[in-house]
């Protein structure tokens, strides 16, 4: 406890007496968290866009004119029994028509088509789209209910198959980030350390054991790097608070991130991520300096 | 007791800075360090401080070898030697005050009794107005009279000197030296590297003089010159 | 000349003597760099994207059913004629069906509409889609010809408006990691400059002139500068050679970024940054330097 | 000839170093700076150099006075003055060669006279031999002596020499001072601040003591003490 308060009030000291350099330290780390923190947005908000289009995806199956109610339910529970189902939504033939003419308004389908064609049909929800044609394969084995069942085709394997590579891509940029972030921190800290290897000769010289030479230079990477990231996590908190609504009001319709949940583990990964590099960047100095040092 | 046994330093550039040295110092003794500039006094002090290896032979304190000594003893063998280093090696970013306090910042002393003694130790070479000034702000002898300063503040059982009075005018030489000897005669071994043949001679003690890194001459009462 | 020639056998002198120093600023600006460049291609693929979904966007006239060959020739001129036209085609009814009915081919559309329902039509594609609706508008004004245009409606209006966020966010992105990766760079030049900012003191004290003792420096930030964005470069390079080869294997549909001319402007745009950035930071930090000392 | 004329120096602590030192150097002339640790010698040595500016009063080199010199001009000021420092302030990172060499490389002279007047120069302090050291690798007064091979290798005009055998043996100390006193015969002005009252009572000189920032002695062919 006395030692921590030592170690503390040195820190302080050193931060003091070194302004300068620690200014430039705090402005790099800083920056580069929000680089990092911006980074993890954009990709928690591809992944969200990723699981958006995934979610459009759906097996439509068109019943046969002639099955009875009773027959419907059947198939029903028949196909929320195959895997990878989550939900099997019987849709009316009415509603169908009425939505499709709806999405289609400046065709003017019902001048040409004037009875409704469509059939009754179901919904088929999946778990993983991944597995959407093997799902729809299955089910069209079911003549005796359905002779046409649709996936969106092409379209839909396209876009399940964008999807899975954004969300790949979002984790690749995410790993790589966080290992750029870790080099230039724990490097900036380095700098810093490394500018005064003289007077950590000088400490060892005089008595101090490793760990007291150490602990006022940990300390001092915990508030270099934890005041660099807070100061970052602020400012991207007002950012993205400030971009982001006024994308959401140009295009309402796209699915941004705004659960204060999934952006306040962002924020908060942010702060972590730079006090542990902080504390990390001025350990592995330190011991490396003071093996360097008799 | 100190026993320097057969030691030779053979630094990385190849030069030998000291070879075939051997002699011993008694329990509060004081000696004198003699040579030519280059002759190996530094060297041999920095071995016995266990800042150098030595190339061959060994180096006893107490009994105990260095060699045997693990790394993470060495900063409790340290705290034990006061140490004047010919180039001072103070901290550049702190104050006077914080300079010697350093030292005893290892052990569990209050917050007064850290105070108390390096008033104390600062007003023994005289510094005391100078306490919260940052070494570039101090003359050289200044300096060299922190440097002093830290190296006795704890009554460390040895004191090695380097040169102690490289950058002092005659009078506070005089000083410096008669605090030392009284140090010595408060139960200190006291070894002095230097080149201040007026003190040499003016306060006799034991001289071992340095050539090339061998032992020329090593005379009880001994003069700077043989 | 002879100066030239001293500044660098210095600035080299220099480089060797700090090896470790200077390897972990080189670490930093490589990483930098590469996160930058990454970035750049990530938005020259973006933007590729909003130009593509613009691309596909047009405006589709349904001709009335009693109009002439010479009628839709007309049409066509006067069509081409409005502002914002890029180009107008006719596209034959029977080749509209065909591809009509292929792109659905999972409904058997075929089988409930027996008989070409589709008209004459043709495809209005524009310079610039933001004046899409307007357009449209235009040519519905003239009902002797066509009583039906179709511009996408909602959605047309959606990826326009998507597209030109996409290429905002963009340049948004590319201008802010520009200006994090000058500071990053320039931080860390400047860190290794205050390192040595005692033998400045005494080149100074010795009778060097500012110029003299910045020469050796700058050298040195361009050496470091440089050296680390070329390494970033061939590794950036081979790194998009590697993963977009992969990328357009899985989705062969996506537009990605390949015209070699495009990517070396990036490549070499990365390089020259890493350069003036290293040079802009050794002379940054060595003038406050000289200015502070005496 | 240096006119040192109503010269105050108080630093940015208060601490005055310099209080109404007023006196004249002639050309070729060698003087003595004596005084108590912290008299203000190095500050007033600083001030000739320019790298300290008087608070009050003018120093004039050559009737040019330096409260007028641009700051442009302050680099070809310093060289031509040799400025032996106390602290040394050797290029950590440079050779014994490239420390010494540095201050020829303003001129426009070939490879070969640098390397020559280099060699001769490290002939002259005995440091023939460790040229291609690190100053690290030096003893305290190897790395003296290549600050005063640096300060007199391009034979300036004036010699400033802090405590230039502060860490030097008797002999070496002797021969330095033999050496800078040829030097002066050669048409150069030497100042050397100094504590070692062997050096001045044995080559006499002109000595100037301080005490406490103001002159209390100016004495032709003077001892150390009065
Ligand atoms: N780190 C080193 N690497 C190589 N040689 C060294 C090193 N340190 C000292 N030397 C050499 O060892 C010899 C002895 O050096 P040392 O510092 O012990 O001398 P000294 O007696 O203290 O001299 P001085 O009175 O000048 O301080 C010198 O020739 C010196 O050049
Ligand atoms: N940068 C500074 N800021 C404040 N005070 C200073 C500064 N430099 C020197 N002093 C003070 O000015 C006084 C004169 O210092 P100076 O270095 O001139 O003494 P000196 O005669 O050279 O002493 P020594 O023989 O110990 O080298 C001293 O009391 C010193 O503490
Ligand atoms: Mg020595
Ligand atoms: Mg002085």
């Amino acid at each position: 406890m006395r030692h921590l308060a030592f170690f503390i009030s040195e820190a302080l000291i050193g931060i003091k007496r070194s302004a300068l350099m620690m200014f430039i330290a705090v402005v790099t780390i800083m920056v580069t968290l929000l680089v990092f923190g911006l980074f993890l947005l954009m990709s928690a908000n591809v992944n969200n866009l990723a699981q958006f289009i995934s979610s459009k995806l759906e097996v439509r199956v068109f019943l046969n004119e002639t099955i009875t109610r009773r027959d419907i339910e059947d198939f029903q529970i028949k196909i929320a029994q195959m895997p990878h189902v989550k939900s099997v939504i019987f849709v009316d033939k009415k509603d169908a028509w009425a939505l499709f003419k709806g999405s289609f308004s400046n065709m003017t389908l019902s001048d040409l088509v004037s009875e409704n064609p469509l059939p009754h049909a179901l919904k088929v929800v999946l778990s993983n789209n991944e597995y959407i044609k093997d799902v729809a394969m299955q089910i069209s084995t079911h003549k005796e209910y359905s002779s046409d069942v649709a996936y969106g085709g092409v379209i839909a394997e396209r876009m399940s198959a964008f999807s899975a590579w954004l969300s790949f891509v979002g984790v690749v940029l995410v790993v790589f980030l966080t290992v750029a972030t870790l080099f230039i921190i724990v490097n900036t800290i380095r700098l810093t350390v490394i500018n005064r290897q003289d007077e950590i000769e000088i400490m060892s010289l005089v008595g101090a054991t490793p760990g007291f030479i150490s602990g006022p230079f940990i300390i001092e990477g915990l508030l270099l790097g934890g005041g660099s990231s807070f100061i970052s996590m602020v400012l991207l908190r007002f950012f993205y608070d400030f971009f982001a609504r006024r994308f959401q009001e140009a295009l309402p319709y796209f699915p941004l991130v705004f659960q204060s949940s999934v952006l306040n583990e962002i924020y908060f990964f942010v702060f972590l991520l730079g006090a542990i590099l902080g504390v990390l960047g001025a350990y592995i100095s330190i011991s490396k300096l003071l093996k360097e040092t008799v | 007791m100190i026993r320097i046994k057969n030691v030779r330093k053979e630094y990385a550039s190849g030069l030998v800075a000291l070879d075939g040295v051997d002699f011993r110092i008694q329990k509060n003794e004081f000696v004198y360090l003699v040579g030519a500039s280059g002759a190996g006094k530094s060297t041999l002090l920095r071995l016995m401080f266990r800042s150098e290896h030595p190339t061959e032979g060994e180096i006893f304190i107490d009994n105990f070898s260095l060699n045997n000594l693990k790394e993470k003893q060495v900063p409790y063998l340290r705290r034990s030697i006061g140490f004047v280093f010919q180039d001072f090696k103070l901290l550049p970013k702190r104050t006077v005050y914080e300079n010697v306090a350093f030292a005893l910042r290892f052990y569990n002393y209050s917050r007064s009794r850290i105070r108390r003694q390096v008033s104390q130790v600062l007003e023994l070479v005289n510094l005391s107005s100078k306490m919260h000034h940052l070494p570039s702000q101090l003359s050289g002898g200044e300096q060299q009279r922190i440097c002093i300063a830290r190296a006795i503040v704890n009554n460390p059982p040895i004191l090695l000197a380097d040169e102690p009075t490289g950058s002092l005018d005659p009078d506070t030489s005089w000083e410096i030296m008669q605090l030392l000897s009284k140090i010595n005669a408060r139960q200190t071994t006291v070894i002095v590297a230097t080149h201040n043949k007026g003190i040499v001679d003016d306060i006799r003690k034991r001289v071992v003089a340095l050539e090339k890194g061998k032992i020329i001459r090593d005379q009880q009462l001994g003069a700077y010159d043989a």
